[in-house]
């Protein structure tokens, strides 16, 4: 039985630590603040411009000034505060976010992450991933394990144009956790979904990993 | 004493206007969006226009009027997905894209306004975006270098302003205005409020009026919510026997 | 919840401090400088300190008191001419000294903090402070090319804080603060006011409390004027038979 | 008779334009604020962080967090507004301010400005003058024709260290006034102070200038 999203989420929420300031992204990644572990308290960034972000507004108290990264409207918290892109990129870039968690097309193992085009379609753009990557001290990918196809997504290198280069620092799919470590060190396999095989990573994966369950 | 504030947004656009300019509009999706000036700038009809902004808007909404009208050459943005004529436009040759990765188009505004001419970023090192541009190495990482991005007219969307032209801008409505306020050659600028000068708190200006050139009241704020997302009310119980509304 | 409150200055710096240290320090001459946290870091005697700030206090207050204990080694500051003391160490070579243009100082520290390792800048071109730099034409201008600037630590003065750390400075006070709160690896902010969480205005706060550490409310605040300097009350005439207070 | 101090701020003054962003340097040019000439209004930028710098207080209300950058207690006004030091010379370097009044020790016909140091003796440093010359859109120099000893101070290249290069666009001495235009014209003296003569000027400069009174 491989984990459905919401243990992907759960998973990956166990890589926050209290005090975590922490940038979300859109699909599986927004599930993660549903898991946030007791006795952890994490502060959710929204790149366009916020620290603290609540949840959802109840209906009829969405706000049109309010909004996060995915352009979905949002609440504040008593400990909010608002500022431009600008400041919240220099956040960003600068290093101040402690985890990021987003979704993936491609990993390689040397760390590359592939998430924003693809050849041939209409590219709607990188919007603030490429500066999440490449600013955001640890960044986790959650992403199915394999294309629809069946063709492995965790590769030698990616064949998609790169979001960023050496930039993955873990990698959460349906099957178990990879620890990729920007590429410095060679990709380990250190968690295994129930039910899931070794073999059956080993065949549904194309870069090379070692074994540390 | 200049006055800077105009009754309407076609007077306070007039003149600045040009076929082929450049104009770094606010808003990131359809928050923040001067949405009264962009409709001024339709009814001009100016075109081949290069704007800069985050996304374009919507059809309809938004930017999306000017696409539709064929007044844009060339969008400089991060993200443009919510548009259905963009990409056939885009598909077709007719629009011309620059796509920055979101963080780097915010400051290399910062830096047009602030007078720096290039700078350096980790952000898109061995990715399309640094092709064709210097990569360096500093301490051992390596950066690339972005230019710096002034436009010939800046349209920001505030909340409330004084005569003088300070701007307070409202929650994440604020966006890239306050940067695009200082990298525009001239600065106009749509609030929904102006209050009496002295009335704005000196501490939490955002906008200093030095950089606003002219302001106008926006006549309507549709202010349109691209994604409307709420999440249930708690399951009643209790409560609703103590009488709490609902 | 990690406890950004600690009760004295000390308790605030602790761990923090070692010898050979980069500590940048808030404040413009004696305006809103961390007076409390220069106190605590003068008790400790902790030595060989690179202080980056933009004055070095006066002789017996602010940074001249680590001046006077011989805590610091060197100075990177835009101007330091109200201070015998600082006169003294400099000439006879016990003090360094690195100039930087006011603004340029400024902008490394937002730049070091915003993940910027080098920008290019007009100021200083043609003069001594480019001199070993690299200096590169953008169309048809000369820039010459500074680096971002951290430290090991920054200490910072703010008006009013909450418990998450988000800050709020006054008036010209505000100056150096909130820069070098985004460019120390570690920071330390004491606070005139430890306000309720939910108080301060959240389009308001000027530092997020993501870039604070540690928070203390200070003990004392002398905030000593360096230049008193005022107006005469205009002439009295017939309002003060109307009884205007003098 | 040559020009006073004042009348040497009030000549400065006359640069002014209704609705200008100004910064005022030190010494005269502070005085320049007491000759701003009628149904003109400016707005007055200290560059530690403050746009619309209003009067020095009245005894006893002085107010430590409020000081221009000269480290004087000053007041505000309604219209005033307080940044960052960063944002402040953002707005210089980024030439915003229309126009600067400051002192000078030696100007030359290329316009450099040489007023932050003195080899042999201790530098104070340069503070915000280096940011102001080389961002601010128009330049006015105001300083004493000679130095004490007499020797000129205009002169076809500065000796002392430079504070900026081809930055100088007006200088206003006691004895006339000189346009200098960054050094992309010659120099050319438009304005005589009352009794000075032609003859004067010419043996108390070193610069080749125009005359065009």
């Amino acid at each position: 039985m491989a984990w459905t999203r919401d243990d992907m989420a759960a998973r990956a929420a166990r890589e926050l630590r209290d005090g975590f300031y922490v940038n979300l992204g859109i699909g599986i990644p927004t599930l993660v603040a549903n898991y946030i572990p007791d006795g952890v308290s994490v502060t959710l960034q929204s790149e366009n411009g916020m620290l603290g972000m609540g949840p959802f507004p109840y209906e009829g108290e969405e706000d049109a000034d309010l909004i996060n990264a995915g352009k979905q409207t949002i609440t504040e918290l008593d400990s909010s505060s608002y500022f431009s892109s600008a400041d919240s990129f220099a956040m960003i870039r600068g290093g101040h976010i402690a985890l990021s968690i987003l979704g993936g097309m491609q990993v390689s193992e040397k760390g590359d992450l592939a998430n924003w085009m693809v050849p041939g379609k209409m590219v709607k753009g990188m919007g603030g991933a490429m500066d999440l990557v490449a600013g955001v001290k640890r960044v986790v990918v959650v992403m199915d394990h394999c294309e629809k196809s069946g063709a492995p997504k965790l590769l030698k290198a990616c064949s998609l144009p790169l979001t960023g280069a050496g930039v993955v620092d873990l990698l959460i799919t349906e099957l178990g956790v990879f620890e990729i470590n920007r590429g410095k060190t060679p990709v380990r396999l250190i968690e295994l979904a129930p039910g899931v095989t070794l073999d059956e990573v080993k065949a549904k994966t194309e870069a090379a990993f070692e074994v540390a369950l | 004493m200049v006055d800077k504030v105009k009754s309407t947004a076609a007077e306070a656009l007039a003149g600045l206007l040009f076929d082929g300019m450049t104009i770094m509009a606010g808003g990131f999706g359809l928050c923040g969006i001067p949405e009264n000036l962009i409709a001024a700038i339709r009814e001009t009809g100016v075109k081949d226009l290069t704007v800069v902004s985050n996304n374009c808007g919507v059809d309809g909404f938004g930017l999306g009027i000017l696409l539709e009208n064929r007044q844009i050459k060339k969008m400089v943005s991060s993200y443009v997905g919510e548009n259905k004529l963009f990409e056939q436009l885009y598909l077709s040759g007719e629009l011309e894209l620059e796509f920055n990765p979101q963080g780097t188009l915010a400051e290399r505004i910062r830096a047009g306004g602030a007078g720096i001419p290039a700078f350096f970023t980790k952000t898109g090192v061995g990715t399309l975006v640094a092709e064709g541009k210097e990569v360096r190495d500093f301490d051992g990482e390596l950066y690339v270098m972005e230019r710096g991005l002034v436009a010939d007219l800046s349209i920001v969307k505030a909340w409330k302003a004084d005569a003088e032209g300070n701007l307070v801008y409202r929650k994440t409505a604020r966006n890239f205005n306050p940067m695009m306020a200082t990298a525009g050659k001239a600065c106009v600028v749509e609030v929904e409020a102006i209050v009496a000068i002295g009335e704005l708190d000196k501490d939490g200006i955002h906008t200093p009026g030095i950089y606003v050139d002219r302001l106008v009241k926006g006549a309507v704020f549709e202010k349109r919510i691209e994604r409307v997302t709420t999440r249930a009310r708690e399951a009643v119980g209790e409560n609703a026997a103590a009488g709490v509304e609902i």
